[in-house]
């Protein structure tokens, strides 16, 4: 029993980073309707400018202030250069351009900075502490927290401020939003620099536990599922979603993966999150499209 | 608004004039790449660009079919290929007596029944949602293949590896075989394919896509219009994907057909143009030739000049910016480039 | 005299470089007048609204002779929220609210622009109420599964919230009912008379505009046929005949 | 006159909050033009939509020639003939006007996929027979300069003259409109009212017709019926119910 | 046209991607040794090297591309041996290289059925094979444990990476587990294999006394990590071949003291033939290295042996041939009769960097042999001596599978050259 209990906490504790993820894509689809598939670009390169600075030398917190300041420069650039000329354009079409936007993305980061490995340390203890029965360390305590405090700010962002209204109502039609003065680039700009933070907070978290190279950009995979499961469009979906997404894929990968003689986890979540779409078609707090004749 | 408003002129099917050029344009086309390309040819350029790359238009007409006609994004193009290339092998496998293209046609068959239960859901499920869910089609696929050894006949690598060739008697394994067997399904495919968006089914779904209350308030059966597109749509891809693994390959693992493949035909549609059959081919184009143009490009440029790992890096962040680009700058895909071709051809309008 | 808060001049809107929807019109708008644009289906009236308030870009559509001068100053350069900011604001055709937003917050999204504090911003809301009660009862739910009438008045009561000097309402009549329309052509009156907002009108229901316009343009695919006082253009036969509807004037 | 072609039977729909309809009952008789105008919001729309199965009724009952519903799937409706026009254009918007007309005979469709894809069978008939009807239909509202053209870049009035033109060709028995006028000066109201007579008069179609243009529905509809915040408030003749003071107060205005 | 007097060595390279970070090393090391020989020995019998890489990103199309615009060979110099560098592409790649007579060389990877070179001509997974990887660990854990007979009734489990790759060792794994008797888990990891909290937590509940990592690319230190967080102490891990590289221990920080892992490349510069390239190559500024930190590092070494291994192969075709350009089929009997003996390890300046090596038809793999370092947080350290894998046993396992191939593909074995 309580071996299930610690695969069910460990798979909690592990969803949580992956909503650290999903937040960063809630964020952008729900400020510009894009799903930014680059957001796991974004990721590693936080992560990467951070640790190079780490590397020259710098220390923690400044290194965090500047490569937040490049992020934001980052946003600005792509509001300028992608988002700007495609205003009004298919959904699929931006999806497609914030393809195109990581290969640039992961390709310069690399360019400049290097394919090589690093040890990303922030100082937070990962070793185990005995909680009763189960297991947690520091680390995963610091990230909960971080998932937590990103998701109450974000949502009341949304919900309640003028800014977050605005991006709402960019997302739902742009064209009415210019015909009413909204200034879709400024907002957009900031939407983006936001999740430039939030990948910044992820990279930092993520870098930590695997080391900070390539392979950080394919996080994204698993928080997908998170999205569905949670809805695009909320925010605090996608930290339910995480803890789901979490925890059955402990659990699949324990009691299923034998049963079927392998990894389950590539697919598992993904099925589990069509299930939950049958059910709810848009994720479990996401917005019904609206079709009205 | 009058009759021979510029907008007619643009959107109005080939003039006459038009017609005939057409005909010379594709029997000419036609010979040169069923006699001269085989003949001239080199290994390389046989093996490593067209093959591959008429493979892949094929997926992305399947993607397009199902995506910029019916309307139904799909990121399960890798799974449905998948689909076919195993189906085939173990058709081969098992029923050798099968000559190869029935075979071939099985293995799409079966892909499209694949493609009909992955998109089941798209008859509750719209949009990126549905775009998910065919995420799960394909990881599950790639994982089902890899993991259970009968569908690689338990082979060592897991991989599936070409029976040889043969049509008839006729070997096929050499390069220039290999290729005339990708194009001939090719050019019979896209035939088809043209016939079919034309025709009542084509209109059924692009109806479904354009707004489907819409198209079933008035009597058009939406979900077997869908159903029909994923099947048709997985179909192709099957054969794309039996190619793949046969024509241009010869021995696959699960992993040839990951999401990257599925994003690739993706990209083939998008930037080829949704909703249009040759756009495929010039998104292939695009997608595959590019890369490998960029790279001898580069090589020749830069060779020794920078290091060959910056090298790399700059091309792929190059291509991305190319890629965005092309979307900003041709809304409609690059086969809007062959309307304005098109009416250019018909001569100045009024 | 003074010079006019619009000037348009001769301008001329193509649509992806090809489709030439508005090919010769010039008009202006005075402090304080309303002024209506009448016109068959496909006459222009949209294009020519969207090229003064520089939406055309969003649909791939451009201005591709002529100017605009707003206070007399060329509004070629100046983006679509900036014209909004120094007062010109359009409704556009059609059903173009924000659906997933409610009611309030379309009306609100409106109101962000001049940074007002909430106060004034309530003070607004409730006067958009107040002309149309029905949103009032609404007001808690998505736009976009409201009424087709709902959500003109929403669009409407939207730009209003903008403070705006120059209203482009592009058929503010089509699809609601009669006492709707004249509410909301009595509401126009009230604003142009009180607050001195100026107003450009497209409009199909050619009656009723020339009611309440000072002045009008009657445009014909894509050029200006006629223009002058609304009474004397009221008055004349051949209006009549096509835009007022001869035999059917009964109002 | 026939006996009545459609039933409404205590027909009632809420919306979360809303009363989009209640106890609504009235009869359409066959081959009539019945009109149906009310306030914003009164639910006249949504009474289209429950009548062919867009929305499902919260209770009550729909009779279409003899046949009793609670509820229908607009497949269904269309296949029992009842055709439909949008209040907001709900055509497929990249298609060319000829294609929009083409799908409104999806229902008539018997061909195969794989007849299709081949062009074998019944395609190439079947191809030419519906061409024939389109193109009929076409000409007959004056849509042939159009024809090839894509109707997203269409005015709005031709586009909402395309919906019906996509309505029509299914040769529908009975014929929804939502407010099929809306947005054309009095020329073109004119101009469409008459192909709406003429629909009813020479394919003998029954026609439920959403219009606030009084003026218009006077003039086409032999049966007006007025709807309120989702209710009956009148049900008559032309005249009756334009002199009918709540229709005045609620609708009309002072003015007329 | 008379054969060319400049040997064609193509690269396919992943210097991007994800796994680039263990891809450039080696490049170098390979690199850096050709630039060594062309400069201090004016080649291989005065036939100088010359090479152009191809990037694969480790992926199969990509690396089929490479193989087909280079196997033709450049400037009339043909392709001698050419290194696919990518389990995939190596699988991919076999039949084709039979068709053009490429010999391919795959350095403790690829179809450990070919070692059997009777069935598979053209391919060649020298050194160490999958099968002999597994075996090696195993009887270091003998070592460990004082005698192979002490494995019995052990808990080992192996960790793999979810892939054709990282399934390989099993059926070996199997028949070890039988004949010594100790328990055989086995625990996959899919790709790319960044959140391991499932695997280990089992880990944590099994209690296996060794845990064998099979991994690549980023699985590894996120493994190390993940087994620090449950309490599995490191200096019970033995890595895989794939997972011996300061790339993949290092992002692992602290908790990576102690860890074990295989190789048949040991890090460290105090190899003589390290001197050489660093007085010919590195202090000429002619070295392919980014950062030097990486010389002496694991995948730089076995860059070098990589080199060593083919150019030596060249020589002996070359003795046989004649001193200028080889082409596949002499190359291929140049590996056949490769026998890199101590005495010429000593001469290249290669002790204990690299295992004697010799291959015959049947043998295509040779060494099979290889030893085991320790992560001490800072550098690796050679903790055995060379470890030899129990081939024999093994080699029935792999000549039935390769039988299997030989008849679904209607292959008869032949004896090979001489
Ligand atoms: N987005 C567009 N793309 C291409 N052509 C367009 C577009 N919008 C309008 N047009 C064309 O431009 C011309 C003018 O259209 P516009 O909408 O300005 O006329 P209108 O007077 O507003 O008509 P209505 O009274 O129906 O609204 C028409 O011929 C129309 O077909
Ligand atoms: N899908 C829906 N979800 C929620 N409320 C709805 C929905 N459809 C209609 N309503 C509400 O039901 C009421 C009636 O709407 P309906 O569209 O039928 O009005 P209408 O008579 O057509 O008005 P109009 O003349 O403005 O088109 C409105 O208050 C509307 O907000
Ligand atoms: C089997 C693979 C992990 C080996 C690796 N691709 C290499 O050759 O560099
Ligand atoms: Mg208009
Ligand atoms: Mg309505």
């Amino acid at each position: 029993m309580s071996f299930f209990l610690e695969t069910l906490v460990g798979g909690l504790l592990a969803g949580v980073m992956y909503a650290l993820v999903a937040i960063g894509f809630v964020l952008i689809y729900k400020a510009s309707g894009v799903f930014n598939f680059a957001q796991g670009s974004m990721v590693l390169c936080a992560a990467l400018v951070f640790v190079t600075f780490r590397e020259k030398g710098v220390d923690g917190p400044l290194a965090f202030l500047i490569t937040l300041a490049i992020m934001v420069a980052l946003a600005i650039a792509i509001e300028r250069v992608v988002l700007r000329p495609l205003v009004n354009r298919p959904q699929i079409t931006l999806f497609m351009a914030t393809l195109g936007l990581s290969f640039v993305i992961e390709g310069m980061a690399q360019f400049l900075m290097g394919a090589s490995v690093h040890e990303l340390d922030l100082g937070i203890l990962d070793l185990p502490m005995e909680v009763g029965p189960i297991q947690v360390s520091q680390f995963d305590l610091v990230a909960a927290g971080a998932a937590g405090a990103l998701v109450i700010a974000l949502s009341l962002l949304f919900s309640r401020t003028r800014i977050g209204i605005s991006l709402r109502a960019i997302a739902d039609d742009p064209k009415a939003a210019l015909s009413i003065g909204i200034r879709l680039q400024s907002l957009w700009a900031i939407a983006w620099a936001i999740a430039g933070f939030v990948s910044l907070v992820a990279g930092l978290l993520w870098g930590a536990r695997q080391g900070v190279q390539f392979s950080l950009t394919l996080v994204v995979l698993k928080a997908l599922p998170v999205l569905i499961i949670g809805g695009f469009t909320s925010i605090s979906g996608a930290i339910v979603g995480g803890l789901i997404v979490g925890a059955a894929d402990s659990l699949a990968e324990i009691y299923v993966g034998p049963l079927l003689g392998g990894s389950v986890s590539t697919w598992f979540v993904y099925v589990l999150a069509v299930a939950f779409l049958l059910v709810r078609p848009a994720g479990l707090f996401g917005e019904h499209s609206i079709e009205r004749v | 608004m009058s009759s021979e408003s510029p907008r007619l002129a643009a959107t109005a099917l080939a003039t006459p004039r038009l017609g005939w050029l057409w005909t010379a344009a594709l029997a000419a086309l036609a010979a040169l790449a069923f006699v001269v390309v085989p003949l001239a040819g080199s290994d390389y350029w046989l093996n490593a660009i067209l093959v591959p790359f008429l493979i892949l238009s094929l997926a992305g007409l399947g993607l397009n079919l199902t995506m910029g006609y019916a309307g139904q994004p799909s990121l399960g193009t890798g799974a449905f290929m998948a689909a076919g290339a195993y189906a085939t092998y173990n058709l081969l496998l098992r029923l050798p007596f099968l000559p190869l293209p029935v075979s071939l046609l099985l293995g799409g068959l079966i892909a499209g029944v694949v493609g009909v239960v992955v998109g089941l859901p798209s008859l509750r499920i719209k949009g990126f949602y549905l775009l998910a869910t065919t995420l799960a089609a394909q990881f599950f696929l790639e994982w089902l293949f890899n993991q259970y050894g009968w569908f690689s006949n338990y082979s060592s690598s897991s991989s599936i590896s070409a029976p040889r060739l043969e049509i008839f008697g006729h070997s096929l394994s050499t390069a220039a075989g290999r290729y005339l067997l990708t194009l001939t399904s090719v050019a019979l495919v896209t035939a088809v394919a043209l016939r079919l968006v034309r025709s009542q089914a084509g209109r059924r779904w692009m109806a479904v896509r354009d707004m489907d209350t819409a198209a079933a308030v008035i009597g058009i059966p939406v979900a077997r219009a869908k159903l029909q597109a994923f099947f048709v749509g997985a179909f192709v891809c099957g054969i794309a994907g039996s190619l793949w693994a046969f024509a241009y390959l010869g021995t696959v693992d699960a992993r040839s057909f990951s999401l990257d493949r599925s994003f690739q035909a993706m990209f083939i549609v998008i930037i080829g143009g949704l909703g249009s059959v040759l756009g495929n081919y010039i998104g292939a184009a695009f997608i595959v030739l590019l890369p490998i143009l960029l790279n001898h490009l580069a090589g020749a440029l830069f060779g020794g000049a920078i290091d060959p790992g910056q090298l790399e890096n700059l091309q792929k962040a190059f291509f991305g910016g190319l890629i965005i680009l092309f979307l900003i700058k041709e809304p409609d895909g690059l086969a809007a480039l062959l309307a304005r071709a098109r009416t250019w051809l018909a001569g100045p309008r009024p | 005299m003074t010079q006019p808060l619009l000037q348009v001049d001769a301008i001329e809107a193509l649509y992806g470089q090809a489709i030439l929807a508005v090919r010769d019109v010039s008009l202006e708008v005075r402090q304080g007048a309303v002024v209506a644009l009448l016109g068959a289906n496909g006459a222009g009236k949209t294009t020519t609204l969207k090229a003064i308030s520089n939406l055309l870009g969003a649909e791939r559509g451009s201005l591709s002779r002529g100017t605009i001068r707003w206070k007399g100053e060329p509004t070629a350069r100046l983006g679509p929220s900036e014209l909004v900011r120094r007062g010109i604001v359009q409704v556009l055709e059609g059903r173009h609210v924000f659906p997933q937003l409610t009611v309030e917050e379309n009306l609100l999204a409106g109101g962000f622009l001049r940074r007002p504090s909430r106060r004034q911003i309530a003070a607004d809301l409730e006067q958009v109420y107040a002309w149309f009660p029905r949103l009032k009862q609404r007001r808690g739910s998505k736009a976009g599964l409201t009424s087709g009438g709902e959500q003109q008045m929403v669009a409407i009561g939207r730009a209003l919230m903008t403070r705006p000097t120059l209203v482009l309402l592009d058929e503010p009549s089509m699809g609601l009912a009669p006492i709707i329309v004249q509410e909301i052509f009595e509401i126009i009156r009230t604003l142009n008379r009180e607050d001195g907002v100026s107003f450009l009108i497209a409009e199909q229901n050619a009656n009723l505009a020339l009611r309440y316009a000072d002045h009008a343009y009657i445009l014909e695919t894509g050029r200006v046929a006629a223009a002058g006082p609304a009474a004397e253009l009221a008055a004349r036969e051949d209006v009549k005949e096509f835009y007022l509807g001869a035999g059917t004037a009964r109002h | 006159m026939a006996g009545p072609l459609l039933q409404l039977r205590d027909v009632s729909l809420a919306f979360r909050g809303v009363q989009a309809l209640t106890g609504l009952s009235f009869d359409v008789a066959e081959g009539e033009i019945c009109a149906l105008i009310g306030p914003n919001g009164a639910g006249k729309s949504s009474l289209l939509n429950v009548i062919n199965g867009v929305y499902r009724a919260d209770a009550g009952e729909i009779v279409f020639d003899g046949r009793r519903f609670e509820a229908i799937s607009p497949f269904k409706a269309a296949h029992l003939g009842i055709g439909r026009t949008f209040q907001h254009n709900a055509l497929f918007k990249r298609l060319t006007v000829l294609d929009n007309v083409l799908a409104g005979l999806g229902r008539h469709s018997r061909t195969t996929l794989f007849e299709n894809a081949f062009h074998i069978g019944r395609d190439a008939a079947e191809e030419r027979a519906f061409r024939a009807r389109a193109e009929r239909i076409i000409a007959f509202l004056d849509l042939t300069p159009y024809a090839g053209a894509v109707v997203s870049t269409l005015p709005y009035g031709t586009q909402k003259r395309v919906d019906l033109a996509r309505a029509l060709v299914g040769e529908p028995r009975l014929l929804l409109l939502d407010e099929p006028m809306a947005g054309m000066n009095q020329e073109e109201k004119q101009e469409m009212a008459g192909f709406v007579a003429e629909v009813n008069a020479s394919f003998g179609t029954t026609i439920v017709l959403i219009e606030h243009d009084v003026g218009i529905v006077m003039g086409l509809a032999g049966h007006v019926v007025v709807l309120d915040y989702g209710r009956k408030v009148a049900d008559g003749a032309p005249e009756a119910v334009r002199s009918n003071p709540d229709v005045i107060a609620a609708y009309l205005g002072t003015v007329h | 046209a008379e054969p060319a007097q400049k040997q064609y060595i193509p690269l396919l390279t992943y210097r991007v991607g994800a796994y680039a970070s263990s891809g450039i090393p080696i490049w170098a090391g390979i690199i850096d040794y050709f630039t060594y020989l062309n400069e201090a020995e004016g080649g291989i019998n005065g036939v100088k090297l010359f090479w152009d890489e191809c990037e694969t990103e480790w992926g199969v199309e990509k690396g089929v591309e490479c193989y087909e615009r280079v196997k033709g060979g450049k400037d009339g110099s043909p392709v001698a041996i050419l290194w696919p560098h990518s389990d995939p592409i190596g699988k991919a790649l076999t039949e084709k290289a039979v068709a053009d007579k490429i010999p391919l060389v795959t350095l403790n990877y690829g179809r450990t059925e070919a070692v059997d070179g009777r069935v598979f001509p053209y391919s060649f997974p020298v050194v160490l094979s999958f099968y002999s990887e597994a075996s090696t660990a195993i009887n270091y854990i003998a070592q460990a444990v004082g005698g192979k007979d002490k494995l019995k009734g052990l808990k080992i489990a192996t960790v793999y990476h979810d892939s054709p790759y990282g399934k390989e060792t099993q059926p070996a794994l199997d028949l070890l587990a039988k004949t010594y008797g100790f328990e055989n888990i086995q625990i996959p990891v899919p790709h790319p294999g960044n959140d391991q909290t499932a695997q280990w937590n089992r880990i944590r509940q099994l209690k296996p006394d060794w845990v064998f990592l099979r991994g690549w690319g980023v699985m590894t230190p996120v493994a190390i990590k993940t087994a620090a967080k449950v309490g599995f102490p490191a200096d019970h891990i033995i890595g895989g071949i794939w997972s011996s590289s300061e790339e993949d221990v290092r992002p692992a920080g602290a908790v990576g003291k102690g860890y074990l892992a295989i190789t048949t490349y040991p890090a460290g510069t105090n190899f003589p033939i390290h001197d050489k390239i660093k007085k010919v190559v590195i202090d000429a500024g002619k070295s392919n290295l980014q950062d030097p930190k990486s010389f002496g590092s694991v995948y730089y070494n076995s860059g070098i042996v990589d080199a060593i291994i083919l150019t030596e192969a060249i020589r002996t075709a070359q003795a046989k041939f004649g001193h200028r350009a080889i082409n596949g089929e002499e190359g291929r009997w140049g590996l056949e009769h490769l026998d890199i003996d101590a005495k010429r390890i000593a001469e290249i300046g290669a002790t204990g960097l690299q295992p004697t090596l010799k291959l015959s038809p049947s043998d295509h793999e040779g060494g099979g042999i290889a030893r085991v370092i320790q992560w001490d947080g800072e550098t690796w350290n050679t903790v055995s001596d060379w470890i030899q894998a129990d081939r024999d046993l093994l080699r029935p396992l792999i000549l039935e599978r390769a039988a299997a191939y030989a008849k679904e593909k209607g292959i008869t074995p032949v004896a090979g050259t001489n």
